[in-house]
């Protein structure tokens, strides 16, 4: 051991010595002002805005990811193509973090110093596990997730309404159109963890605003089998189920529903791809699910659907679009929007990209998502959803009902819960 | 009592699956002492291989290759890497496994994306009805096929030579040698058998009442592992005991967790560790897995 | 002085000074993987020493990095804490860890082989699923973040960085010292445990309980002990995870933390604490790396493009590495550090287990 | 037949035998005497392809029998070319019924009518195996386990016998019962090589014997004669100093 | 006879359908070598395996010094100051044989994980007392060179040697070798034997051993239990052993109705 404190000391000194020429000693990461006279930072060449991308792009939802970044890159090569940004183009810099939001840390790690903003940060809900960080590195982050936690995180941008106000939405609509009323039970299948804890607080909200009876199951976020817990809410007599889930369960109670005769209307979020809608389960899907949604099915004629599903097919070679793409498509157009106010007013920043979002006030999206309102922190960016039905012969696999609306009862939802300032 | 019987006939048809998967488990075990990670792997590629195929030629046909590709996957896994394998570590080689496994789930969760893939079986969502109980037709049909599987199985096991020289090459594989068995082909017909049962029961764990194929399958087998491991790793009859047993339980604890109050929420989805806990507790080696004679 | 040791200690002096010169990734990646060197080195002392499989040590690390949480951070509406100062909720969380291994160790003595192996598995689901449940202490779903360490009134974190010789130390430079610190002091601890008494005791546990009993070891109480000793180490890798990650999720500690911690031992060369270091550092910066660089790799498609990116390649190629160094280099990490550091001892060779009580009639 | 010229193992570092000749011709029983790790069984792991089982192999000499490289061929082709082990210490598959051991020695065999024809054959010489046909075999007593590992191996019809100590640990009227089927068999054509501690019972039955002691063949003759031998005495109990036995030294030490 | 230090009354022990031991006696007087022979398969490995509670008991006691010690749980045995090795060996390839003779050690200290990982004073302490006595060990077997090799690559009649070592470390009462020279050249059995004999009259030992080279039972053991098939056939002096019908007979597979006179001698006078 003495021998090694001897081998170690004089090294040791050495090394102090040398690391004063350190390059961290002067480094003043502060970026600067171009010639263009923009102030630059983070990831903002005289040239070039390097965005991130931090999402799963290996592993059983590495596709989810991949989707994400095709969609963001999708639009940003049409900013790209007309010019760029502030004379700069976009660059996507899109990093692995197999699902995982200690991951998202060690990757958010290596990318904070070299890019502008997260332009899709997926799952969404890693934004609360990076709050901290945001606030110091000033980044804003489009987070592909409607879990209202994450309104709590002013560095994080939702596209569009939270999951629980989606839910009131759903289930106005169905009091609307006479499928509940006042009495009924409404079954809830949930997961344990985001998407179904906010659902499950949305139902509860809309029940106690329309006189409604709840009934809870939990389903395990493995689980594609929903069998149990569409036999439990037969029992308690539900007239509706509210899904908290992913696509998986909702197709699997849809099928159990059917399968065993059990008149209920199915009421999910918009996770259904197009396989399922046009799988097995195709009539169950018809015949019991509707679903809410903060964007418009690829069958929608609105012009910015239209434009998106062309370009995709100019570049796809015949892979088919996915909601991942249309999301990060949204992500972008609405981080596009953010990127041109910071530049007009000279500061390209991560501070002030961030603060860019409340500046730019309503963001219409054409027909594409429910139209976005970032300019008060905190708040939701929108209340309104798209009611849904499923049609295997559509594009996407869904037609438009309804929508985008705002109904009353999320609106006393959203005051109730704080979501309007 | 509708909901008890309800709960039954689900627990039963999704614990019939859940032991072939455990059989197939368990005859990769007892051939090679390794603890076959890959499972989920081989049940994934599997039934890919059959829904891609059965786009274009039918559901028989690719019922047919994605049974043949996953026996075919096994067997590459145990002759090209177990076996060239320079140690014979039981643990280290498990290990390997868990490499293949990433291997070829990362791969074919590539090119399943973001779709679910139908499966495209003819039965569709036919139900049957059987006084109080109502169960998708494929459910039925899967109890039906793994009670056949399992019973095909049991019989080439106990009277055909495949079967015999499975059983002694477990008990002594010395002995077996000098009787002339080839232990290397019982050990890739052994994988290849495991690997077919994984891709069976994973067809319909993928059919009706489930969406279809996609990459979270390959987490299904997991559910092999309890099973296999309550009856006892070494035991055949074990696996299915132990596959039924946690098809029940995870059913009935999907249907009554609701009742137990807060803190079981969700109950069924850990379920099935619960209870091997306890009986590994209670017997550390399994239900049916005789205590070995231990030698120094 | 050998060789051995000239590489030991030039290593460590590079280790010191690093802080200087990576920037942010570099040493977040080096923070995790001395910790996960930490936990590799408390599990290869249960697998590789002792000869009990176990994949429950993301159990344990978790412990380590919640009872942190739970004891260091005041109470707030969102989840309960005890507001101890951090430096005694760190050695608590060391301590919770191991009192939990401690707790399940009984379950060691009773069950073996691959079926501790499985039923390791189960508690993993078991553990993820309480945390999930009590959202009150854990924060559920979506996790606690991490107070910043303090040590008798010194910051450990970013309030208040340091400036060394002219460059700022903020919580990713602390923390890369503090990993280190512990990294050794886990290493020259396990290195005695493993060269003293209880060392040699459980590995002639491994090699034979019947044997080990007739000297005088009691089987049972041994294997305990390993247990415990295990999860001890895995609670202070669970703290520094949690100091370096800054935010703790469930998720986080699940089966893939299992077994990437299995395949660290295996690769570095069971029972070699040298190795289970190596091994640690292989599987934690290795994808991670491969994941920054493999895009410069010709052939491959851009991401969303739909072919194989980087990124899936990144898998294949660490996939590949893992499967070759299992099938190939037989003693692991630690038979190519040893060949590093001069041929000084010659490896057992890889002899088939002799049958004891060949008589048994 | 086999033949075995100046066969050497090893398992590992340790060398077990060094420069072993032996032959056993068609229609013979041949023993092979010496006390216990003289190398007798390695010898017989070695002609019947095992020896790699536990880290052994073969460093000089050669082994033929029926046509085999013997210390090349894979064990089920020795035993498919008719060289069959009883190995020692009985080793039958004791959760396995009788019945399932016999139908286990002749996995090697194709045909079916042959199989049944040699089942009643064994059933013939061992009466107990019929009886006892469907108890699992750990039930069987020492002396019938022997019985079965001996109808085991016959079976598969061989062409050769090797057997590994046959009388360990057995009742001596019963091991002496067993010396008489293997002349049986013998007579039905089969030649044999046997491995035996007890010497008298061997040579009682054997044409030609070979005396190993220290890894080396220290003796051998025609069994009558090597009966008489005062060497045989003395490798046994060890009555005389070590000069009269030449040893095969290990090298290390 | 002076009182046996070590004594078995009746041991048997069953293996499924099979009696390993049937009613096994013998009594080892202290201080002496005391030899169980018997033919391959006759119960020897059996014998010791059951007097040092691996196997159970079906019927029988085992008394050291005159308590019992059948009751006593294994890894306690050899705090009664009984030490054995095993036929084949136990010992971790991955150690150097010094670990493992201090391995032998393991009963006679204390310390635990935290003294062991901090290498407190006691732990050091301790482990001075241990390496003088693994060096004494090993110099009085020849081990000395070998220290710090693993004991896996190791020659095997070394590895024989660091398994007898190892037992010698716990500075037993009673040792029990299980074949010691098994695969050692005569040479070296003799010199091996010659060490057996010194460290009795060193540590005042008393040396149970089972062996089949009767060469070495014969010119070390004091007295001679011969067992066949489980049983007790003689137990006597070497050299009337050497003369006794019935064993000569057990060795030589002659038929028992032969020498059935000679063995009612060896009972009666047992």
């Amino acid at each position: 051991m003495k021998s090694f404190v001897k081998a170690v000391a004089p090294a040791l000194a050495l090394g102090l010595a040398v690391s004063a020429c350190s390059s961290k000693a002067d480094d003043s990461s502060g970026g600067g002002v171009g010639a263009d006279g923009v102030k630059t930072g983070a990831g903002v060449t005289k040239d070039s805005i390097t965005l991130a991308a931090l999402v799963p792009l290996s592993g059983p939802i590495g596709g989810l990811g991949q989707d994400g970044v095709a969609g963001v890159k999708l639009y940003f090569d049409k900013v790209n193509a007309d010019g760029g940004v502030c004379d700069r183009t976009i660059a996507i810099e899109a990093r692995d973090n197999k699902y995982n939001s200690q991951e998202t840390m060690t990757q958010y790690t290596g990318l904070s110093g070299d890019v502008a903003a997260v332009a899709n940060l997926s799952p969404g809900t890693d934004a609360i596990t990076l709050e901290s960080r945001l606030k110091k590195d000033g980044l804003a982050v489009m987070a592909g997730s409607y879990d209202p936690l994450l309104l709590a995180v002013h560095q994080a941008f939702m596209p569009g309404t939270p999951y629980d106000v989606e839910a009131v939405n759903g289930i106005s609509h169905l009091v609307d159109e006479g499928t509940l009323a006042k009495g009924d039970t409404i079954g809830v299948i949930a997961y344990p963890n985001g998407i179904g804890e906010a659902v499950t607080k949305g139902v509860d909200g809309a029940a106690e605003h329309f006189g409604l009876k709840v009934e809870h199951t939990k389903i395990d976020s493995t689980a594609t089998d929903a069998t149990a817990q569409v036999n439990t809410l037969k029992r308690a007599g539900a007239k509706v189920i509210v899904m908290g889930t992913a696509g998986g369960p909702t197709v699997s109670a849809a099928s159990v529903a059917a399968a065993s005769g059990y008149d209920v209307t199915i009421l999910a979020t918009n996770l259904l791809s197009q396989g399922d809608v046009q799988g097995a389960a195709k009539e169950a899907i018809v015949d019991h699910v509707l679903l809410t949604s903060n964007s418009a099915p690829f069958s929608s004629d609105a012009p910015a659907v239209q434009e998106l599903l062309a370009a995709w097919e100019k570049q796809a070679d015949g892979r088919p679009i996915t909601a991942p793409v249309a999301a990060g498509y949204l992500m972008a157009g609405v981080l596009h929007k953010a990127l041109q106010q910071a530049c007009d007013d000279g500061d390209l920043t991560p501070q002030s990209i961030t603060d860019s979002m409340a500046k730019v006030g309503k963001i219409e999206t054409d027909g594409l998502g429910v139209d976005l309102d970032y300019s008060t922190p905190g708040a939701a960016p929108s209340l309104a959803s798209f009611i849904l039905k499923p049609d295997p012969a559509a594009e996407g696999g869904a037609v438009i009902v309804t929508g985008p609306e705002e109904s009353d009862a999320a609106a006393a939802y959203a005051e109730s819960q704080g979501y309007v300032k | 009592m509708d909901s008890l019987l309800n709960a039954l006939a689900s627990g039963l048809s999704l614990g019939a699956l859940y032991a072939v998967m455990a059989l197939g488990f368990v005859v990769i075990y007892r051939a090679t002492g390794v603890l076959n990670f890959a499972h989920g792997a081989f049940l994934l590629v599997g039934v890919y291989v059959a829904s891609v195929v059965s786009e274009s030629h039918g559901y028989l046909v690719g019922v047919v290759a994605g049974l043949l590709t996953g026996a075919l996957v096994a067997v590459v896994a145990e002759t090209v890497f177990l076996r060239n394998s320079r140690t014979h570590d039981h643990v280290t080689l498990t290990i390997l496994t868990l490499g293949l496994n990433l291997l070829v789930v990362t791969e074919v969760s590539r090119r399943i994306g973001t779709e679910t893939l139908p499966l495209r079986d003819p039965i569709g969502n036919d139900v049957v009805e059987i006084g109080a109980i109502t169960m998708p037709t494929v459910r039925l049909i899967a109890l039906v096929v793994a009670v056949l599987a399992i019973t095909v199985f049991l019989l080439l096991f106990r009277f055909t030579s495949w079967g015999l020289a499975m059983r002694v090459s477990n008990q002594d594989g010395e002995v077996a040698a000098l009787m002339g068995v080839r232990l290397s082909v019982v050990s890739w017909t052994s994988w290849a058998i495991g690997g077919a049962l994984a891709v069976l029961s994973g067809l319909f764990l993928a059919s009706f009442p489930t969406p279809g194929v996609t990459p979270a399958l390959a987490d299904t087998a997991f559910r092999a592992f309890p099973a296999a491991v309550i009856g006892g790793l070494g035991s055949v009859g074990g696996a299915l005991v132990g596959g039924v047993m946690l098809g029940m339980v995870e059913a009935f604890a999907a249907t009554y967790e609701g009742s137990l109050g807060g803190w079981a929420h969700n109950l069924s989805g850990i379920s099935a560790w619960v209870l091997l806990l306890v009986v590994l507790l209670l017997r550390p080696q399994g239900l049916f897995s005789a205590k070995q004679v231990q030698r120094v | 002085m050998s060789r051995s040791r000239v590489l030991v200690g030039a290593l460590l002096v590079v280790l010191l000074i690093a802080p200087y010169y990576l920037d942010g990734f570099w040493l977040q990646l080096g923070a995790l993987a001395m910790a996960a060197g930490v936990a590799a080195i408390g599990l290869t002392l249960l697998v590789g020493v002792a000869g009990q499989i176990s994949l429950a040590h993301a159990v344990f690390v978790g412990i380590g990095a919640y009872g942190y949480i739970v004891l260091a951070s005041d109470s707030s509406d969102l989840a309960w804490g005890l507001g101890w100062p951090p430096a005694l909720a760190a050695l608590g969380g060391i301590g919770l860890a191991a009192l939990g291994g401690l707790v399940l160790s009984p379950l060691s003595g009773r069950v073996n082989g691959l079926y501790l192996a499985v039923v390791t598995i189960g508690l993993v689901f078991i553990w993820q699923h309480v945390l999930q449940e009590v959202g009150g202490i854990s924060g559920g779903y979506v996790g606690r973040s991490v107070p910043e360490l303090d040590v008798l009134g010194v910051n450990l974190g970013d309030t208040e960085p340091w400036v060394v010789a002219q460059v700022p130390f903020g919580a990713a430079e602390k923390l890369w010292w503090l990993g280190l610190l512990v990294l050794v002091v886990a290493y020259v601890t396990a290195r005695n445990v493993v060269r003293g008494r209880p060392g040699i005791a459980l590995a002639m546990v491994k090699e034979s309980e019947i044997g080990a009993s007739a000297l005088g070891i009691d089987v049972r109480r041994g294997r305990a002990a390993a247990f415990f000793l295990a999860a001890l180490y895995a609670g202070a890798a669970g703290v520094l995870v949690a100091l370096t990650t800054q935010f703790v999720t469930p998720q986080g500690f699940g089966f893939q933390l299992s077994t990437d911690y299995l395949v660290m031992i295996i690769i570095g060369g069971l029972g070699s604490v040298r190795g289970a270091v190596a091994g640690a550092v292989f599987v934690t910066a290795l994808p991670r790396v491969l994941g920054q660089y493999a895009d410069r790799l010709p052939f491959l498609s851009q991401v969303g493009e739909g072919g194989i990116d980087a990124n899936v390649m990144s898998v294949f190629i660490y996939c590949a590495l893992l499967i070759v160094v299992i099938m190939f280099a037989r003693g692991g990490l630690d038979r190519a550090l040893g060949l590093l550091a001069g041929p000084r001892r010659r490896p057992a060779p890889d002899r088939a287990p002799e049958p004891v009580l060949a008589e048994v009639a | 037949m086999i033949e075995v010229e100046a066969l050497a193992v090893r398992y590992g570092a340790a060398e077990v035998f060094q420069d072993v000749s032996l032959r056993v011709d068609d229609g013979r029983i041949v023993a092979l005497l010496g006390n216990n790790g003289a190398g007798k069984t390695t010898l017989l792991r070695a002609l019947s392809g095992i020896l790699g089982g536990q880290g052994g192999r073969v460093v000089a000499g050669t082994a033929h029998g029926e046509g085999l490289d013997l210390t090349r061929s894979r064990a089920d082709r020795i035993v498919r070319a008719g060289i069959v082990q009883v190995p020692e210490g009985r080793r039958v598959f004791g959760q396995l019924s009788v019945e399932d051991n016999l139908a286990a020695g002749a996995l090697s065999v194709r045909s079916r009518p042959q199989a049944r024809r040699t089942k009643a054959w064994v059933h013939e010489l061992f009466p107990i195996l019929a009886d006892r046909a469907q108890q699992p075999a750990a039930l069987l007593s020492g002396g019938e386990q022997q019985m079965l590992a001996i109808g085991r191996a016959l079976m598969s019809s061989p062409r050769v016998l090797l057997m590994d100590e046959p009388s360990l640990g057995i009742a001596p009227l019963v091991a002496r019962q067993i010396m008489e089927t293997v002349r049986e068999v013998n007579h039905a054509g089969t030649s044999v090589l046997l491995v035996e501690q007890n010497t008298k019972l061997a040579l009682s039955v054997a044409h030609h014997a070979y005396l190993m002691h220290g890894g080396a063949i220290v003796a051998e003759g025609p069994a009558d004669e090597l009966a008489t031998s005062d060497l045989l005495l003395e490798v046994s109990l060890g009555k005389h100093t070590a000069s009269a036995v030449p040893t095969g030294g290990n090298p290390h030490g | 006879m002076v009182e046996p230090i070590l004594q078995a009354e009746g041991l048997t022990v069953r293996f499924g359908g099979v009696v390993a031991l049937d009613d096994v006696s013998f009594a080892v007087a202290p201080g002496s070598i005391h030899a169980v022979i018997g033919p391959n398969g006759a119960g020897k490995s059996t014998c010791f395996n059951a007097m040092t509670g691996l196997y159970p008991l079906a019927a029988g006691t085992v008394r050291m010094s005159g308590e019992r010690l059948d009751r006593v749980p294994r890894h306690r045995i050899v705090r009664r100051g009984v030490a054995r090795t095993f036929q084949n060996l136990v010992l971790p390839d991955a150690l150097t044989v010094a670990d493992v003779l201090r391995l032998g050690r393991h009963h006679r200290t204390r310390a635990g994980l935290l003294a062991t990982a901090l290498a407190l004073p006691a732990a050091r302490r301790e482990r001075r007392t241990d390496d003088d006595v693994v060096r004494s060990v090993a110099e009085i077997l020849g081990l000395e060179g070998h220290l710090d090799d693993p004991v896996g690559v190791l020659p095997y009649g070394l590895r024989k040697k660091t398994e007898i070592a190892r037992a010698l470390c716990a500075e037993p009462e009673v040792l029990l070798l299980d074949e010691p020279v098994a695969g050692m050249n005569d040479a070296e059995s003799r010199a091996l034997g010659e060490r057996i004999r010194e460290c009795r009259e060193q540590f005042g030992l008393t040396v149970l051993l089972v062996e089949h080279d009767m060469e070495l039972v014969m010119s070390l053991s004091d007295h001679v239990t011969v067992l066949q098939s489980g049983r007790v056939i003689a137990d006597d002096r070497p050299e009337r052993i050497q003369q006794d019908p019935v064993v000569i007979a057990a060795y030589l597979g002659a038929d028992p109705a032969e020498v059935r006179d000679g063995r009612e001698e060896v009972v009666s006078r047992g």
